[in-house]
Parts: structure tokens; C-alpha cells; sequence
């Protein structure tokens, strides 16, 4: 059966099935039990399990990471939320020295599957320091993959196959993606972790997107068909791994490439995207890659100093029609 | 220490107001759409705050967290600035920039609030550190919720401030939760100064919501703390009377908690019935006082109100120094 | 608890042994240039890494630091493999990708060595916490050194190990140094495991250089901690012998400290002192006990020195599970 | 006058004569004292100065960071150090929420002078905990500069500016470079934060390098000059700000473009390196831009082994080789 429900009870009825069908699942965080998670996202599951398979921990990240390691070391499957994903910055050694290495280190010995969930992104005022989209940051980290779902129907099967993926996965949820709806499959299904997906088929230009600003890229793309533009737009949906072949392919097809992402400009996943893209595509392209960014700046509280430095559709509609225009 | 005078009382008494009135001002304005994101308010903690600051030099530093407006409003600022920077003006103290959860005034001793649980634990004992180096006398009182302490940062900073025997209080404000989590839950301990134990620094758990007892203990500590005695852990218990948030259901609080506290406790309540039981001040007084703070409180309103938002061209200043 | 058995006293010596001569043969080999990068021997701490975890059940766990090679030893770990991994053979437990730093055993029940101080406080930890979840009855001891309490980290890990009374014990090597750091300089405590109090848990002090002390005080907190009592931290007094690492100058440290500790509190040679004056052992059988760990270690050397490295094609093998 | 000093003698000579001449500057580490910092570099300074100037800390690198910031912001200029780059993971928030941030929130009313000097890379046998490049990760962080010293008479100038910078500033060092030798003037002087500098000149290709893989890039070139060919190699030795044009001034007359950096090939700094020289100089490129970088994998320990995983001399010069025999 499928229905219509948001991101946010996508994300709860994935983690209801999961615990349910396995009892080494178990989530580990700050107010994820009563309180239901700072954005609702595990509100009544309390009620369905206990305080063992939900457990409110101290405000204590880096333990937390920590705790979820050792767990996962001996055989159990622990989903950590991190409330808000600037907040991962805390555990960053435990995730990236020791999760992600530890495979590696004891010689292919132990194995450390976990997910840490973790809501990115801006758009509700909370500042510089709630607001980052720091997904960017883990790509260099060999041992972890990193997912980031822009819909409730990919939210609910991403994160399945997340749960039941053997490594540390960096699972990047969104605030402003948890009220969007979907049709989304009661029955639990996967999908595939390192697979992108055409969310919309176009021929003038691909636009590869991720997160919430897939949901931007497709309404600008909608936008922009009833002038005849036809616009593909890609969502790698895993940015490691990356399915770097069904973005060239996409490239390779138009010749024009836009990305599309919240992080700054310097430093962020496109900057990898951009660079393959050139890599396996020069010979195809019109014209660089263009790069649409937030802005060089943390995110100001302001809302209209906040929409100014993270891209808006308009900013998309720009670079998309600037790039058509393109003398080649 | 000295009894105290008749103009403390009255400045402990109207600090308090400010405070609450403020933050009455501004869930208001929220409700209003006024204010964009969310704040932390302080409703039931005006004592901490207030008999803590009042018990420093004006040249003595503090760090405040996300529920800050209080530690701020004590510390002396600008009731204009600061309900500004909440509505996310030009004017604002950090031109809208900050907004509730990064108010900070550094030039005035205050070091900020900060959006991160603890995230000033460690700045606050460097600031008591390079006072220390500096020689200036001054002393840091580094506000924190009963959440914080839980952070590993805290820790290296207790550490680091009692090996070095730095000029910094510790006084975390015990309201009872963490978020949605209440204190029993987040740590084991009868006391949360027992923490102190570990540090071998001195400890100690008061009464919060009492402004006299928080001033005398805190003006005691911080003699210790000024002549090189090393760093002290105060903690006050208090409860929040609101929301963790602007946005908090308040699921996990049983119902009714709040209105006892705020009944039985209420810190500004029960400095009134002191002041007038004693003769301090008369309930004409107390109004008189509490009618001025509501002035000065609608006039930051409508100053904020009437102030412009900063200028989209000018987003990426203030980058780098 | 009961009396110790001549079994139990011969296989506290005869892991002592092992270990000091492993580690005296890896600073040979390092010497000859048989070994690549560094290594942190444990001459002069057998006591705590085999007093405790003899103490442990078989199935119980632990976890270790990046002077790890005792309690690896002591845990039961082949000394070919671990040899070989510090010669970085393909044969090696980690293959040669981990080196001295990163051994781990985790299906014999050591969690691993860690190149990050304290990097294992919270994931011992939470290997005590699915043990207690699944029932198991598995207890865990997290080794640690002196320098490693002061990390944020193993203060999270604590506090979350007393407020869900976890099976794990905190055992705190006190070597005297962190690095070049004496740990006088590095915390403002009489006894580290003071640190207990700040978590409500029991801590405890001992002479980390008598092993049969250590195994003592181990089996009867782990009698405490397996009975669901909640987690405690033990510290052990003992002594680095060599530099910190084999790399190390050693400025900071006054001449002839280091001898004298060995000369006077060598956990060898005091427990063979105890073994001999009470008629456990004699002298012969000692010395037959050295002979066939000499041998072992000869073995374990020859076996590395033999073994292949990996071939450079596999190096991107086993990142991913 | 100018003697050959090591690249960690040039260090330590700044450090004492900044620290003679502004007594707001003092450094905080782990055993930065009698020990003299696990590479040396501090070694004889604690006799010249004191522990107050020179600050032997607990193992507490949150802490440390978070001092400094506090420090800072009372208007002094604290200098940490953290012993391997590995670890700055642990104070990641401090830095990256903390001080990069408090400027910008702060409205432009506070400032946080303070230098984080901590040396990267692998090729000493110290596994995937102690030997990672991991200066990429602050890419996405506007607040932050970024410096990466490539030689002894680099790293004394870039020091220099960076302690009297008014913003917090990373200072990466490689473990390798430390006993590297060059002419340096005994003189205080300044090298300006965000201007790269050309190594050698060159016409047939460029090589953009940052770090110890400046040094071996230089080694090919010179190498290749017996067989004619021209390489230009271009430090940009600061990564944020990045001198962009000097970089593109030298692809644009090269037409050729290979960069070199230890951190993995995925998520590193050449990633926006890449993307920006291909955005700036599509029409002039040859060939999509080349990247050299270690292998997606954690730094192994055996010698061999890590070899394999950082880029060496014969992977730079079979880039350039291929590179140059590309038919356009
Ligand atoms: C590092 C970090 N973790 C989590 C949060 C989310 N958060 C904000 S306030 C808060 C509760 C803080 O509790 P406490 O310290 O007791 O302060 P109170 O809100 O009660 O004043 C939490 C969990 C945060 N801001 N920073
Ligand atoms: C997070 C971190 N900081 C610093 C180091 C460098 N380091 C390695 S061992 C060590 C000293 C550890 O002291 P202690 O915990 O007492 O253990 P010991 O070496 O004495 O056994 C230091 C500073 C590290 N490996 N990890
Ligand atoms: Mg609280
Ligand atoms: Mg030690």
C-alpha cells in the first residue's frame, strides 16, 4: 500500500519496521525518546519500544559516537541522532578516525555498522551555528559512505539499507524536507546505497542536485518545461559512494551541467563532482561546470540575510538559463 | 561580607524584572511574527543571573549560553540592542547577524551566548587565563545549564582551570532539564557540584531562585576566586518555568510542575515578599519600579521595531577581522 | 575471595615474563631496523595489564591504548601474529595496515589498541553497554593511561557508564607521565581515581606495580560490576621504564628516576622475590619459566622475520566491510 | 643575513623572535615545553622564555583550542599547537564553530587572533591516526585561514603573518618538511597571507602543489628539464584565501594543469582547485585538469604499503608524462 506521509514519519515508520524486525537495532540520542527528537522525527516511538531500544542519553556527542562504536563492535546495529548535523563536528574523531578506520586498521577483522542521522541544512532562523550543511566534510574519510535524501520515499529506503549496511553510514536528514509529502510504501523496501536517481528525465541540460535543493532544482525545472527548456535533474543520493556514472551519462547527454548544493562555495561535494564531472565529461561539455552554492559566509540569522547567502530557486533559474545561453 | 545596602536590593529587584519582563516581551513578539527563528527564555532563573552579575566588578567577565538573555541583561546591556538583534535588525548588537543564541558584548565583559551546549566552557577559562597572565584582576563567571557539565569540553576546562588555579566560576543553573531531559537522568549525583570532587576545586549547591543567597555566594566565591585561590563550581537550582524553546511541546514535563514552581519559588515573588515583609521597599515602590522597566521595555520594542533590516549587499562583511 | 592457586601465581609471572620480553625484543628489533615507525613499550607496567585482566572472565572484554602490547599479551593474543604485525607482515593480525598502534582482536575479546589518548574510554564503554543489553554477563576493562583522563571524551563515557551502571571498569595506568608531562602538572589531584566522585561511581587507588594487589582488587570490583553495581575506576601506580616512545629523548625527566623505580619496584622481580621467599617457585623453576617464554619470543620474531609483507595490490583492500 | 636552517628551525626562530618582540603571544600545546613538541620544534624555547609563555597542557585539545579563543578575545595572541594534524579533529568545533564564527556573529565586534600550527601527512610509519592530510575539512569554513608552508623560507614568513593576523588561522606543517633545509634571513620578515608563489617557471605545464609535495614536485621538474621539458610549479601556500589568479595565469599559458596534494583523492582541496581553474580556464585547457593525490584509503603502516597510498615522485611524473602526451 502507499500513501502519502512526510519526510519525518517517512524516516519513524522505517526506524518502527527496522527495530522491529531486528532487536539489535537500537537508537541512541539527545531527547529522542519522550520529546521525540528536536524535529518530531522519533515522537511516539517511545511508546512502541522502551527506553533500552530508545535511549535518552546526557548532551554528550562525542560519547555518544563513542558508545555507538563499541556497541556495533560487538554485534549490534546502533542508529545515533545527532540533533542538529553542526553538532557532528564534536564526535568528528570518533567518526572519522575511528569508525570509519577501524575496518581497515584491524586488518578487515571487526566491523563497526551504525547510522548516525543528523538533520542539515538552514531556512528557520537558528544562525551560524544551527544551520551549516557540513555533509562536505566526511567525503575525504575513507570507510565511511554518506547519504543524504531529498524525498520521503527515498528517506524511508535509504535509510533501511542503512541500518542494514556493515559500515558507519552518515545518514544527512534536512529541516525544511521533514513536512514534505510523498507516496511512500507501507511494506519496508530498499534502495540501494551508491545508485542516483533521474528525478526528472530532460535533454537541454542536467542539473545534479542534492538534499533540499533537489526539491528546488525539480520546481525550477517544472518551471522552466513550460518554455520549452527541458531540464534533467540528478540526485546522486549517496555522495559517497558516488554513482559517477549515471551523472556523466546525464552530462554526457546534455553537455551542460549545473550543481546545486547548500554547503559554501569553497569546499563543499560539488567541488569533487565538479572536478569528475570535467574529468569524464570534457569532451562532451559546452561550456564549465557551474557551481550553485551558498555563499562564502556562515549563515546570518536574518531570514532575508539567510536567503540571500543560501541558494533560492531564482538562483537556480539563473545559472540554469545563463549556462543555455552560452555562446559555445 | 558587608550587609547588604538598600540600592542593591532595589538594583537585584529591578534586574530581575528586566529580565522577565523582557522575556515576556519577546515570546510575546513571537507570537506576533515578530521574531524569526526561536530563543530560549529565561522565566523563573532571573535570580541567578542577576545575583551572580551583581556580586562582580564592572570589569569582570562573563560567558553566557543559549538561554542568555538574562546573564545579559545583568551584565548591563542595552535593552534597545538587544531586543534588536532578537527581531534581526541592522541595529541590533550584532547587526542581525547573531540574533538570540550570539548576543555578546565583549568590550563590556560579556564574552556571548553560544549555541552550543558548553561551547563556552573552555573560552570563558581562557579569558580568566589571559586575565591571569595580564594581571588585570579580573574574574569569569562562565553561566551553563545542568546539560552542559555533561560535555567532555567542560571537563578539560575544569581541569585546566584548577591545575592553573584560574580566576573562573563555574555557576551552572540547575532548571531541572536538559531539553526535554531531566537532571536525574542525565548524570548520578545527589549534587551536580559534586562534580567539583573530581578537580579537587571547591563546590557548592544553593538556592537558585533566591537572588540574596546566589549574590552572598557568589560575592563570598569570588573573593577566593580574585585572591588566586582557583576556580569554583556553583551550582543554583532553579527550573524553567517555559519551553526549552519557543517550539518545545513540553511532552515530557508532568503537567502542572511548572505552575507549582512558578506558585511556591518564583524568585521575583518571593524577593518582593522579602523587601516588603522587611521594609525595604513598599508594594508602591515595587510597582512604580516594575512600571518604569515596562517602559523601558516598549520602547526597546518599538525600537526594534522601528529599525531597519541590515542590507542584503551587506551579508558577507564582518567575515574576517 | 579465595585463595590464589600456585596455577594462578605461575601464570601471573610467566605473562610478566612474556610481555617484558616481548617488548624488550621489539626495541631490539627496532634497534636493528627491523621495525618501521614506533612503537610504546610497557616495561616496568606488567603488573596492572596481567593482575587485571587475569582477574577477567575468558569471554570478558577489553580494550587498550597505544601502549598496548601487555594487555594484548596478557588478553591472550598469539605473539607471532602481534609480532609480525609490528614487523608489518601480511601475517600480522591487522595484516600490516595497523601496526603497534591499532592491534585488536575483537572475536578474542580486545577491542583494540587506540593511536588517540582516550580514543577507546567511550567505545569500551559501549561495548559494556550492548553487553549489558544483550545479556551477555561480559564485564569490560578499559585500559588508560594517566594523561588519558583529561580528555573530554572519557568524561562523556564515564558519566554515561554511572547513570546506566555499566559493566566497565576504568583502569588507569598511572605511569607517572603523560608524554613528557608528570602527571603532578597535569591535574590537581592526590589520587587520580578521585575523578570517581565527580560520577558517583567507586574508584580506587592501588599499587599498580604488585600484581597480585591489582588481581585482587580487580576481581573483587569485578564481582561489584558484573553484578549490575555500576562501573569503577582503578587506578594503578606504576612506572614508564623506557621513553615514552622509542623515539624519545627523555629531557624532561631527572637522571636515574628511572632506574630506581626499576631497581626498587620492578613488578618482576618483587613478585618473584614473593614467589621464591614463600616457596612457590624456585629460582630453577623461574629461570625454566624465562627460558621457554625466550623461547616463544624467539619464535614470534623468526615467524615475523619470515613472513611476507603484503602485496602492495591488496592495500585498498578492507576499507569497506 | 641569510643562513640554511631546517624548516623546524625556522619555526622555532620565529617563535622566539615574535615572542620577543609582542608578549600577547604565547603557545599552548601538549608537551610544547622541556619535551619540546613531539617533532622538536619547540625544543629550547621554554629555556628563553617561560611556562607561562610556553604552556605545557593537559592531553585536552578541545580545551586548548577553547582557551585560546577565550584568550584571544582578551587581545592576546595565543599560538597552539596540535601534536599531529590527526587530532585537530577533536577540536573541531571549537574552531570551526567557535572561532571562525565569532566575528561574523558577533556583528564585527569581537576578533579572534590566535594560530593553530599542527604538522600533517604520512611517511614515517605511524599508521591512519597520525599521519592524515587533513587540512580540507576547514575549507567550508569562512572565518578561517588556511596555510600550508612548502619550505624553511616559507614557513618563517607565512608564520610570522599569520601569529600578527587578526583572524584564527591554520598553520599545517608536514612531518616530512621539518628537516628540510633552505637559505632563510635571520631577520623577522612577513610572507603575505593569500599570495601563491611560483616555485620554478616553467612553460610547458603546470603544477600546482601544496605542502611536502611541493618538494617532490620540484624534484620531477627539475628532473624532466634534461629532457626539454618546461614545468612550472606553483605553491599557492595559502589555501584560504586562495591567490586564484596567480594559479590561472599559469594554466592559461601552459594549457596544462597538474595538481598534487597528499590528503585522498576524493573530498581534498584539489577538488576546488580543479573545479575553479576548469571554470576560469575552460577555453584555454588542453585537457581536463589532473589530479595527483593519495589513494581513497586510511594511511597504512607498513612502509610499503603507505608508499603505495601517498603520491610519490613517479606518480607526479607519469601525470606530467601523460599529461604533455595527450593529442588535442
Ligand atoms: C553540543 C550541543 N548539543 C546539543 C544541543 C541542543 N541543545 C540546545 S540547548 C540543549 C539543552 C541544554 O540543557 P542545559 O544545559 O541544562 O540548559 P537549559 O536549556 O536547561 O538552560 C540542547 C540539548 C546544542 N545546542 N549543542
Ligand atoms: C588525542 C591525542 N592527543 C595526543 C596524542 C599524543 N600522545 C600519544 S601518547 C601521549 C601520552 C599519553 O599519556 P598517558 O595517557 O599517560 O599514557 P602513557 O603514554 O603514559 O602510557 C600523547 C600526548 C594522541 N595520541 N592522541
Ligand atoms: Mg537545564
Ligand atoms: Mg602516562
Amino acid at each position: 500500500m502507499t500513501r502519502e506521509i512526510s519526510y519525518a514519519e517517512a524516516v519513524r515508520e522505517c526506524l518502527r519496521q527496522q527495530m522491529k524486525a531486528d532487536d539489535k537495532i537500537f537508537m541512541l540520542g539527545e531527547d529522542v525518546g519522550l520529546y521525540g527528537g528536536a524535529f518530531g522525527v522519533s515522537v511516539g516511538l517511545i511508546s512502541e519500544f522502551d527506553s533500552e531500544r530508545i535511549m535518552d542519553t546526557p548532551i554528550s556527542e562525542q560519547g555518544i559516537v563513542g558508545l555507538a562504536i563499541g556497541a556495533a563492535l560487538m554485534g549490534m546495529r546502533p542508529v545515533v541522532e545527532i540533533m542538529f548535523s553542526d553538532f557532528i563536528m564534536l564526535p568528528l574523531e570518533q567518526i572519522a578516525n575511528q569508525a570509519a578506520k577501524i575496518h581497515y586498521m584491524f586488518g578487515g577483522k571487526a566491523k563497526v555498522p551504525m547510522v548516525i542521522r543528523t538533520p542539515g541544512g538552514g531556512g528557520i532562523g537558528l544562525a551560524a551555528q544551527h544551520s551549516q550543511s557540513i555533509e562536505g566534510i566526511f567525503l575525504g574519510f575513507p570507510g565511511l559512505k554518506i547519504v543524504l535524501p531529498s524525498s520521503a520515499y527515498d528517506v524511508k529506503g535509504l535509510l533501511a539499507s542503512s541500518i542494514k549496511d556493515d559500515n558507519p553510514v552518515l545518514f544527512f536528514e534536512h529541516k525544511l524536507l521533514y513536512q514534505t509529502k510523498e507516496d511512500v510504501p507501507e511494506k519496508p523496501y530498499e534502495i540501494e546505497i551508491g545508485k542516483a536517481h533521474i528525478k526528472r528525465q530532460g535533454s537541454d541540460i542536467s542539473v545534479v542536485a542534492t538534499s533540499y535543493m533537489v526539491q528546488k532544482s525539480l520546481k525550477v525545472a517544472q518551471k522552466l518545461e513550460s518554455e520549452g527548456i527541458s531540464v534533467e535533474v540528478v540526485d546522486p543520493r549517496t555522495i559517497k559512494p558516488l554513482d559517477i556514472d549515471t551523472i556523466t551519462d546525464s552530462v554526457k547527454k546534455t553537455g551542460k551541467a549545473v550543481l546545486v548544493e547548500e554547503a559554501c562555495y569553497t569546499g563543499g561535494f560539488t567541488c569533487f563532482l565538479a572536478s569528475e564531472i570535467m574529468k569524464h565529461c570534457f569532451d562532451w561539455l559546452d561550456a564549465p561546470v557551474v557551481r550553485v552554492t551558498s555563499l562564502d559566509c556562515p549563515i546570518p540569522y536574518e531570514h532575508n540575510l539567510e536567503n540571500v547567502v543560501i541558494p533560492d530557486e531564482a538562483k537556480i533559474e539563473k545559472a540554469i538559463r545563463e549556462l543555455l545561453a552560452k555562446r559555445i | 561580607m558587608e550587609k547588604v545596602s538598600r540600592n542593591l536590593l532595589e538594583h537585584l529587584l529591578v534586574m530581575m524584572l528586566r529580565i522577565r519582563q523582557f522575556e515576556l516581551a519577546v515570546e510575546k513578539n513571537f507570537q506576533l511574527g515578530h521574531i524569526y527563528g526561536t530563543a530560549h527564555l529565561a522565566i523563573g532563573q532571573e535570580a541567578s543571573a542577576v545575583g551572580a552579575i551583581s556580586a562582580l566588578k564592572p570589569n569582570d567577565l562573563i560567558s553566557s549560553t543559549h538561554r542568555g538573555h538574562g546573564h545579559c541583561i545583568a551584565k548591563g546591556a542595552d535593552l534597545k540592542l538587544m531586543m534588536a538583534e532578537i527581531f534581526g535588525r541592522s541595529t541590533g548588537y550584532c547587526k542581525g547577524k547573531g540574533g538570540s543564541m550570539h548576543i555578546a558584548d565583549v568590550s563590556a565583559g560579556n564574552l556571548g551566548a553560544n549555541g552550543i551546549v558548553a561551547g563556552s566552557a573552555a573560552i570563558a577559562t581562557g579569558a580568566a587565563l589571559a586575565a591571569k597572565k595580564m594581571g588585570t584582576g579580573q574574574i569569569v563567571i562562565c553561566f551553563e545549564g545542568d546539560g552542559a557539565i555533561n560535555e567532555g569540553i567542560w571537563h578539560e576546562a575544569a581541569n585546566m582551570a584548577s591545575i592553573w588555579k584560574l580566576p573562573v566560576i563555574y555557576l551552572c543553573e540547575n532548571n531541572q532539564y536538559g531539553m526535554g531531559m531531566p537532571i536525574k537522568k542525565a548524570t548520578n549525583l545527589e549534587k551536580l557540584s559534586d562534580r567539583a570532587k573530581g578537580y579537587n576545586i571547591h563546590g557548592e549547591t544553593i538556592d537558585g531562585n533566591d537572588v540574596l543567597a546566589v549574590y552572598k555566594t557568589v560575592s563570598r566565591i569570588a573573593e577566593d576566586v580574585r585572591a588566586g585561590k582557583g576556580p569554583a563550581l556553583i551550582e543554583c537550582i532553579t527550573y524553567r518555568i517555559r519551553g526549552h524553546s519557543l517550539r518545545d511541546a513540553q511532552r515530557y514535563r508532568p503537567e502542572g510542575e511548572a505552575k507549582k514552581w512558578l506558585d511556591t519559588y518564583c524568585p521575583i515573588e518571593r524577593f518582593k515578599k522579602y523587601l516588603t515583609k522587611s521594609g525595604y521597599l513598599k508594594t508602591g515602590d515595587i510597582d512604580a519600579l516594575l512600571s518604569s522597566v515596562n517602559k523601558e521595555i516598549e520602547e526597546a520594542v518599538k525600537f526594534a521595531l522601528e529599525s531597519p533590516f541590515l542590507d542584503a549587499s551587506r551579508v558577507t562583511e564582518d567575515i574576517y577581522a
